[in-house]
């Protein structure tokens, strides 16, 4: 056990690595930073003394190697556009995303799981077709139409929810939270709405068809046989076996739902890190988007070791051979 | 390729074949739902007219010579201050929105099938030897896959659309930005298949009859697209359908985050991106009808691909 | 079932956060606006940027500044006066602190007219780079120039006055470096003379200012508000929904097609006026073969009959009506009309399609030509969509234009000096920061070289040295009357010449609560100072 | 003779396929008596698995008990409510699957199945349904039964899992047990040892077992009468050394001979020519009549009921016995 | 079966000799780095030997784990070998200075009929292209026409009509199924045919049709088959001579009738007593003892002797030789 998390410690490092080299190799070559720094009037003098300290005429390999071994100390440089050390950027940023990040898996999951177990224990109830082909809804709207609709009708029709933005945050050290004041949580609903959507209907679908497919083997048949109840045989035996397929996608859709938190920041202005992410391609940003790149695969990578961890905890197969 | 084909010629052999498909359960449970035929229906009048654009459209919308700017947001023929020209209204560039419409949805699926084209391909061909041939090819195959994991979607898009900027510069990209769309989605997506396809080789491997094929000497790749490949590509069916709605919603949003396809030569997510513009002003149309053909496009190319899998699965009959 | 539990609570929860909580927290007299950009940087010397230095003047003042039809007033400097042509004499206001609590000085005047022309600055063109700055007294600063300058003071209104000591104690004597890499307070504190005060700020996503109780302009003090949050909303649909549904009071810019619904709404309200930008079509004059066109080995433009057909071409009553709703003034010259006295003795050339393809015919081209036409698409009101009707017109003459709308920032890369002028055709707006006919000779209708010195905004590299010599004449004339009339030379010659297709000054337009009345100044500047809310 | 435990009477399932209802199980019939061992015999797709899974309830859709009753001790079962029909199951019928590997829920600890098994039937408390637990295990042959109880069961071997899937049936000491080939996964030597713990039990407990098996040699071993299917019907049914040593249908004969056994004359096998006919191809008459070398023209219209030679009853219009005592007149 | 006597040692056309499979089972480097582990190899097959004459059917039997398949796939070089020689009609299989004219010559010799008939045919291939494809491959027979003929008679020979040609597999039961792969073996027109475990998934009707067919194809054809099954009575059954595998090694080896009849292994007693029997009903014979040990770790000394009744310390000590065709210390010294 120990020895696997080594391992998979160690091939994390590996991808990290990678995405480090592809996001400094690609990123450098996102528009032209120092057009992005200086307004309209500089001259080009001006320009090619900037270029010369951002260090832009260096060879590539070596403009890379001091990228990784900034990144190495949590040392992104500095925004072009904003000034400021890209670390303290993210770090403000980081919580409103995390938020909106949990809120819509939150939301996903809660209602994506009951749903996918009920439609999968009653497969050809009306009730269960009707769910599934609502559900397809939602994976066939793009985000931002749903974040758009939402607005218009909560919104602006309505009066309801706000339409924009994070509402009031508390500071907690570091941490600005938005879940401790009532604006706060009222600004999350909409944004947390849109962006679980997808990922509801994903894991609904996925719990569903795990479902079918446990709900057919051998010793859920063999639990039947055995008069258990159908609570038991539902909840105790099928839905956790579902859950090992079931925790990794959801692993992965943490992931991507950090990533298109991109467009529902854009859309609801969330001021998290997705939409610095925007802004700073389209600024060409360079640090900002290098890091924002190392920090989702942190996460990204992170989350797979934490789902490493959670198979060690429901599979006992797994526990005892040390392997996947 | 079959025995016999040669000597009863196509005919008896697609008879026969298409008797085999009549008689199937696909087709039954295809006739036992009405939403997926209607989906169906949907789809193909979709993709039939998207390809028929040049000879159904009443104009051409990319002449720009044939657009006039005083037809601009002129809204559906049947309400107060439509014109008969436009069916559907005009956009703000006094385009015709059917038009628009036509040529867009074909840009859109060109896209998608294209897009979903290149990841099948890498993703088979990668998972294929993957699965084959394991060992070292297996392990930086699937790292890669690891590493692709890590950018989700949208974001390896968002990548892919700025390094081709970067590398071709605007001048060269333009016209390109088409092959850029896919090349952007498609490498999104090639991941699954090659995981997919990877784990029904191995299983595929290990069977008799590929084993009875080495026996006698069938070199690698023969047996790799011969045996192999015919008998892995039921999922690559069902996630490509599912896919093909996934990259033109793909696509919708990357051109909603400007880097789609220009407004010259739209698609129906820049359709969308442009009209989303009017949404509160009242020229309700310019966005509606190309988001409803995005929606209704994306929905019934779903429930096809949910039809497929749970009829291509024959563990749910 | 425990599932059951945990989906109702969860579903009971968005409840009760829906319905329980949508009160709005009764806030003080806040006055809320959105602008679609950020607030770069808190330094008033790093960005030459409308917005940044129209949210800055609220902290800072200048030693003058403008009121709301944009004439000079006194600010800082209660008088001054031209002791000769070579050297003005500027007394400064006495009483005068910054929020910190010092007194404002003739030291403060000369250090901030050495930080301003420091390298890093991006407002290096206020002061000529050779004239010395000269301390009389406590309260009175003269201006020494090598050269006479009748618009000294025209742009001075942007050039905010700093603490000299605040500065040197927080290390900030030097403006924001470019790079960045040395991290400099300004960047997110503020200390002004000016009637807000920054409470916080939030790069890109909020800043919150409060009212400056020792502001020393007690007699204008005009506004009620206790405090001005400014957030940023790119999406233009969420901005609009913001203003709709009441969350901020003021919106800018407003999409054009929304102003109706913003009308129509019982609570909000469009104010527009005419802006001082000019947007224009440029023609690259200067290559001896355009780069990005089927025409090979010559360059169509520098035929005066090919921009003349161009500019006729152009249905610019069409894209007034129809793409800018109205909401904009057709140009015939490259300045707005406010800003020139004889604006009205000139015309545009009309919109004449056939006489276009007349026009064509006998320069050459009697089936058109192919060009790639490169245009912001984020910078001005409607850019791509103006682009478009261009592209469209263009092709009813036979000219296939191909279109390339980017962003800003990839559009002045390769169009501007940066990128050595990479287009061959194109679209371009500009202010003139001094409000002057003289910054647009210079910057854009200027000779230049390949790298931009001449005339950097002078995309097309159009050259004629008579402008260039009436320009020279502009600077240093002091009479109005004659000045005036070397400007109209220098612009009829440029309308004769087609040198550009000016096509109109776009429209102010900004969506307001109307519980909020606040003058709406034609450089686009939102005034707190000014600002009235109503509960 | 006691009333018998299990009485099937006329059973039929019937799976509703596009192309109308198939008949799986056409009106079956057998008892089974108190402490008594019925084989049930027959190739793949006869349809002795099903007959086994109608009788615990289980048939799910498409398929469905389409006709005949089933009475568990003088109780009809096939028409209880949903729930009593759950309360029956593990509590009076238990069963046995095929494979051991894949019966048991792989994420739970043997020890937590068992002692849910015995809660969900008996009032017992956990301390009291974990003592339970450990004495079954102990029953089935398990060593260190206490300890294993906190084992998952991929930590068991073929045939102690196939052991500990028998102490489940056995939870709640049903009256009879259906054992659905629960020998055929395992190897030969585990095989003995897995039949020789049935007998044991049966013996011990005064079980009843319904041993569903294609393997004749399981059944001489173990059954005490022996029902051989052909084609969802009884072909022919009655004690185990009647029906191997006299077989009367042709179908049971020709399967007797095609059984390669360990002391037989090194020659060629008796073969039956053919496959059996899946489900809705089955001929009208007797079911195997396009296989039998004794075929009449009655055989082809007609359909044989099992009617009585001897012990044994058979359903043929052709039967072997008549012709043997004949040639033995 | 053949009646004629065959003296296996005067011109067998299969010698194997120390056959010797070892798979790594250790864990990944970096893990047995950091914990210490050792690499830890499976002996799935430990110097067999064995050798078939022309016609004969020789029979590997072995419950799972005992490496009956590993040696099957190991013979016809599915596998490869990690040591022993495998020698068909006087040429080693992987000899290094064989040509490659030679070695499909050698392929062409070889055949092999698989378990499972569902998965030894390819399901989107017709038949025709199923059995034609050694054929084409090994260039037996090279003119289309002349295939497609030589496919039909194949059918033919197997109990099918040349029609069948153009099915697909799913059209036909599990008995016409392996009947297919019966015509695909002969297609290449082999000498020597692996048969691992034909008909342990058909029912017993259907096994009784292909082991009849297997049988009289080996009269006709005068084919060699290493026949290799679980079920001691089909072995009994087909072969003229079996050997008996425990844990890779080969335990007893003699001529079938001999070895049902007399057994004299420990463990091939325990196995002929555990089959169950038509004839043997209901008696209370001792059932076998254990389960097979897990191949990674398996008992020392004698495999068996943990399970022996006849166990002594020398057993577990100490691994027996093959002698006379048994390995067991107690038969050797005469004691049992």
């Amino acid at each position: 056990m120990p020895t696997h998390l080594i391992r998979r410690l160690f091939e994390a490092v590996l991808v990290l690595v990678v995405v480090a080299v592809v996001a400094f190799t690609l990123f450098r070559f996102v528009g032209d930073p120092v057009n992005q720094m200086v307004g309209q009037d500089v001259s080009i003098a001006e320009r090619e003394r900037l270029r010369r300290e951002l260090g832009l005429d260096d060879a590539l390999f070596v403009q890379c190697a001091r990228f990784i071994w900034n990144a190495l100390h949590f040392d992104f440089g500095t925004s072009y556009k904003f000034r400021q050390p890209v670390t303290d950027l993210i770090g403000a940023r980081l919580p409103a995303t995390l938020e909106l990040a949990f809120a819509a898996s939150v939301f996903a999951i809660a209602i994506g799981i009951p749903l996918g177990v009920r439609t999968g224990i009653h497969r050809d109830g009306a009730l269960s077709k009707t769910i599934m082909a609502v559900s397809l809804i939602g994976v066939s709207l793009p985000t931002f139409l749903i974040g758009i609709l939402l607005i218009y009708l909560f919104a602006v029709t309505l009066h309801w929810l706000p339409s924009y933005g994070r509402g009031d945050v508390v500071n907690l050290g570091f941490w600005a939270t938005g879940f401790l004041t009532g604006s706060g949580l009222r600004a999350l609903i909409l944004p947390a709405t849109t962006l679980g959507l997808f990922q509801l209907t994903l894991v609904m679908r996925l719990v569903r068809s795990e479902m079918l497919e446990v709900l057919r083997t051998d010793y859920i048949r063999f639990c039947r046989a055995r008069g258990l109840t159908d609570r038991a045989i539902h909840f105790r035996h099928a839905l956790k076996n579902t859950l090992v397929p079931v925790v990794t996608i959801i692993g992965l859709q943490i992931g991507s739902i950090i990533a298109f938190a991109i467009i529902t920041e854009t859309v609801f202005q969330w001021p998290g890190m997705g939409l610095l992410f925007i802004q700073a391609v389209q600024n060409a940003d360079i640090p900002i988007m290098a890091a924002y790149l190392m920090l989702t695969s942190v996460i990204f990578v992170g989350i797979n070791l934490v789902v490493d961890l959670i198979y060690h905890f429901i599979d006992p197969r797994i526990r005892v051979s040390g392997r996947l | 390729m079959s025995l016999r084909d040669d000597r009863e010629g196509f005919g008896s052999v697609w008879n026969r074949r298409w008797r085999a498909f009549a008689d199937s359960h696909l087709l039954y449970s295809f006739g036992r739902s009405k939403l997926v035929m209607v989906a169906a229906v949907f789809a193909v009048v979709v993709i039939g007219a998207a390809l028929a654009a040049p000879l159904i459209a009443p104009t051409n919308p990319l002449d720009l010579a044939s657009l006039d700017l005083m037809d601009a947001r002129i809204p559906p023929m049947w309400m107060e201050g439509g014109d008969p020209r436009f069916v559907i209204g005009t956009d703000d560039q006094g385009r015709d929105l059917l038009s628009a419409l036509l040529y867009g949805a074909q840009v859109s699926i060109g896209v998608s099938l294209c897009a979903v084209g290149l990841a099948i391909l890498l993703g088979v061909g990668l998972g294929l030897v993957s699965g084959y041939f394991g060992g070292i090819f297996d392990t930086l195959i699937m790292r890669a896959a690891d590493v692709q994991l890590t950018f989700p979607a949208i974001l390896t898009a968002l990548l892919v659309n700025g390094a081709a900027r970067a590398v071709l510069g605007d001048q060269r990209l333009q016209g390109g930005e088409f092959w850029v769309l896919v090349v952007s989605i498609g490498l999104a997506f090639w991941v699954q298949y090659a995981r997919t396809v990877r784990a029904s080789t191995l299983q595929e491997r290990h069977k008799d009859y590929v084993q009875a094929a080495r026996l006698i000497g069938v070199p690698a790749w023969k047996i790799m697209f011969g045996h192999v490949l015919p008998n892995v590509l039921g999922p690559v069916t069902v996630i490509a359908t599912i896919n093909l709605a996934l990259a033109i919603i793909t696509e919708a949003t990357l051109s909603f985050l400007g880097v789609g396809l220009p407004p010259t030569h739209p698609s129906l997510g820049t359709l969308v991106r442009i009209g989303n513009d009017f949404l509160m002003s009242g020229e309700w149309w310019i966005v509606f009808f190309p988001g409803l053909v995005l929606a209704g496009l994306a929905l019934s190319v779903n429930i096809l691909g949910d039809w497929l899998r749970d009829a291509l699965n024959p563990k749910l009959r | 079932m425990r599932i059951r539990k945990v989906v109702l609570a969860a579903l009971l929860m968005a409840g009760v956060t829906t319905f329980g909580l949508s009160a709005d927290p009764a806030a003080a007299k806040t006055f809320r606006y959105a602008f679609q950009g950020d607030l770069n940087s808190l330094d008033p010397y790093t960005l030459n940027e409308t917005f940044t230095l129209g949210a800055l003047a609220n902290v800072y003042e200048g030693l003058t500044r403008r009121d709301e039809n944009l004439k000079i007033q006194p600010a800082l400097a209660e008088s001054w006066e031209i002791v000769d042509p070579l050297r003005w004499r500027f007394h400064l206001r006495k009483g005068v602190k910054f929020q910190n609590g010092e007194d404002f000085t003739a030291d403060d005047v000369v250090f901030s007219a050495e930080r301003v022309r420091a390298q890093g600055s991006e407002l290096v063109t206020r002061l000529p780079a050779d004239a010395e700055v000269v301390k009389v007294d406590d309260h009175t600063v003269d201006f020494v120039l090598k050269t006479p300058n009748p618009i000294l003071h025209a742009e001075w209104d942007s050039w905010s006055i700093m603490s000299k000591k605040w500065a040197e104690a927080n290390g900030a004597t030097k403006p924001q470096p470019q790079t960045g890499k040395e991290l400099n307070p300004w960047a997110l504190k503020a200390n002004g003379t000016g009637p807000f005060v920054i409470e916080s700020h939030e790069p890109g996503v909020k800043t919150v200012y409060k009212p400056n109780p020792a502001w020393w302009d007690k007699a204008h003090k005009r506004f009620n508000v206790d405090e001005v949050v400014f957030t940023t909303i790119k999406a233009p649909a969420t901005r609009v929904a913001a203003l709709l549904s009441g969350e901020v009071d003021l919106i800018e810019p407003v999409p054009v097609q929304d102003m109706k619904r913003i009308q129509d709404n019982p609570t909000t309200d469009v104010m527009t006026g005419a802006e001082l930008r000019t947007i224009h079509l440029f023609m690259d004059q200067k290559r001896d073969e355009l780069k990005y066109s089927n025409v090979k080995g010559k360059n169509p433009f520098k035929d005066v009959r090919v921009r003349k057909a161009f500019m006729e071409a152009i249905d610019i009553e069409a894209i007034k009506s129809k793409v800018m709703r109205g909401l904009a003034s057709p140009s015939a010259l490259m300045i707005a009309p406010l800003l020139y006295s004889r604006s009205s003795e000139f015309k545009r050339l009309p919109y004449d399609p056939a006489d276009a393809k007349k026009l064509l015919a006998e320069a050459g081209y009697p089936d058109g030509f192919e060009l790639t036409m490169h245009c912001p698409n984020d910078r001005y009101v409607n850019d791509e969509a103006i682009c478009q009707a261009a592209t469209s017109m263009l092709a009813k003459i036979g000219v296939k234009v191909t279109l390339q709308a980017q962003p800003k920032a990839q559009f002045f890369g390769r169009a501007g000096p940066a990128g050595g002028y990479d287009t061959s055709f194109g679209m371009l707006g500009w202010t003139p920061s001094s409000f002057d006919s003289f910054n647009v000779l210079q910057n854009n209708a200027g000779c230049r070289d390949d790298k931009g010195n001449g005339g950097p905004f002078n995309y097309g590299g159009y050259c004629n040295p008579k402008v260039d010599e009436l320009a020279k004449a502009i600077l240093v004339e002091t009479d109005t009357k004659k000045r005036d009339a070397l400007i109209y030379d220098a612009f009829k010659i440029l309308t004769d010449e087609v040198a550009f297709i000016p096509l109109h000054q776009q429209a102010l337009a900004w969506g307001v609560s109307k519980k909020v009345k606040i003058p709406q100044r034609a450089d686009n500047s939102i005034i707190f100072a000014w600002a009235q809310k109503e509960d | 003779m006691s009333p018998p435990v299990l009485s099937v009477r006329d059973l039929v399932v019937e799976f509703a396929t596009r192309k109308g209802p198939l008949r799986a199980i056409d009106g079956v019939s057998f008892d089974i008596a108190r402490g008594e061992v019925l084989g049930v015999v027959g190739e793949s797709g006869a349809g002795k698995s099903l007959t086994g899974t109608a009788v615990i309830g289980l048939v799910e859709a498409p398929g469905r008990i389409a006709g005949g009753e089933i009475h568990l001790a003088g109780r009809r079962i096939d028409t209880l409510p949903k729930d009593e029909m759950r309360r029956v199951r593990g509590k009076q019928i238990g069963m046995i699957f095929q494979d051991p590997l894949t019966s048991l829920d792989p994420l739970m600890r043997i020890g937590d199945q068992l002692i849910e098994t015995i809660q969900t039937h008996t009032a017992a408390t956990r301390a009291q349904a974990r003592d339970r637990a450990v004495h079954l295990l102990e029953e089935v042959g398990i060593p260190a039964a206490a300890e294993r109880l906190m084992a998952h069961p991929h930590q068991f071997s073929g045939g102690m899992r196939q052991r500990v899937v028998i102490a489940l049936a056995l939870a709640a000491e049903p009256d009879i047990v259906i054992a659905d080939e629960p020998t055929t996964a395992l190897d030969v030597s585990v095989q003995a040892q897995i039949i020789a713990l049935l007998k044991r039990l049966t013996r011990d407990h005064g079980m009843a077992v319904m041993l569903i098996t294609h393997d004749m040699g399981v059944i001489a071993q173990i059954a005490d009468r022996v029902a051989v299917m052909y084609a969802g019907r009884i072909a022919e049914i009655g004690p185990v050394r009647d029906v191997i040593g006299r077989p009367h249908h042709p179908y049971t004969a020709g399967l007797m001979g095609s059984i390669p056994g360990l002391r037989s004359e090194h020659a060629r096998l008796k073969q039956i020519p053919g496959a059996m006919p899946r489900p809705g191809a089955i001929p009208p008459g007797c079911a195997f009549n396009p296989r039998c070398d004794r075929v009449i023209e009655r055989c082809r219209a007609e359909r044989p009921d099992l009617s009585p030679f001897g012990h044994t009853s058979a359903a043929c219009h052709a039967p072997i016995s008549r012709e043997t005592e004949e040639a033995g007149r | 079966m053949s009646t004629a006597s065959i003296d296996p040692a005067a011109s067998p056309l299969v010698v194997v000799e120390g056959l010797k499979k070892h798979f790594d089972v250790s864990a990944p480097m970096l893990e047995r780095l950091l914990s210490g582990a050792p690499q830890r190899v499976v002996r799935a097959v430990e110097n067999v030997s064995f050798s078939i004459g022309r016609g004969e059917t020789f029979a590997l039997v072995g419950e799972s784990g005992s490496g009956k398949s590993t040696i099957a796939r190991m013979v016809v070089g599915l596998l490869e070998r990690s040591g022993g020689r495998v020698t068909i009609d006087g040429t080693a299989v992987d000899d290094p200075t064989v040509g490659r004219a030679e070695r499909a010559a050698l392929r062409r010799k070889i055949q092999m009929i698989f378990q499972d008939p569902y998965a030894s045919l390819n399901p989107r291939w017709t038949v025709g292209r199923i059995v034609a494809e050694p054929m084409r491959v090994l260039g037996v027979v090279k003119d289309a026409r002349a295939i497609e003929a030589r496919v039909g008679e194949l059918l033919g020979l197997v109990g099918l009509t040349a029609a069948d040609a153009v099915k697909y597999p799913h059209q036909f039961s599990g008995g016409q199924r392996q009947r297919i792969a019966i015509a695909r073996a002969l297609s290449a027109e082999p000498a020597f045919i692996v048969c691992d475990e034909p008909t342990s998934a058909l029912d017993v009707s259907v096994q009784a049709q292909i082991l009849n067919l297997m049988a009289d194809l080996q009269d006709r054809l005068g084919l060699t088959f290493l026949f290799i099954s679980h079920n001691l009575a089909v072995v009994r059954h087909m072969a003229d001579r079996i050997g008996v595998l425990y844990l890779g090694r080969l335990v007893e080896v003699g001529p079938a009738e001999d070895l049902i009849d007399r057994p004299r292994h420990p463990y091939t007693r325990m196995l002929i007593a555990a089959v169950p029997d038509l004839e043997r009903f209901a008696d209370q014979a001792e059932p076998a003892r254990g389960e097979i040990p897990n191949p990674i770790d398996p008992p020392s000394g004698c495999h068996f002797h943990p399970r022996c009744p006849f166990a002594i310390e020398r057993c577990r000590r100490e691994m027996p030789e093959l002698v006379d065709g048994v390995a067991c210390h107690r038969v050797a010294d005469g004691e049992l």
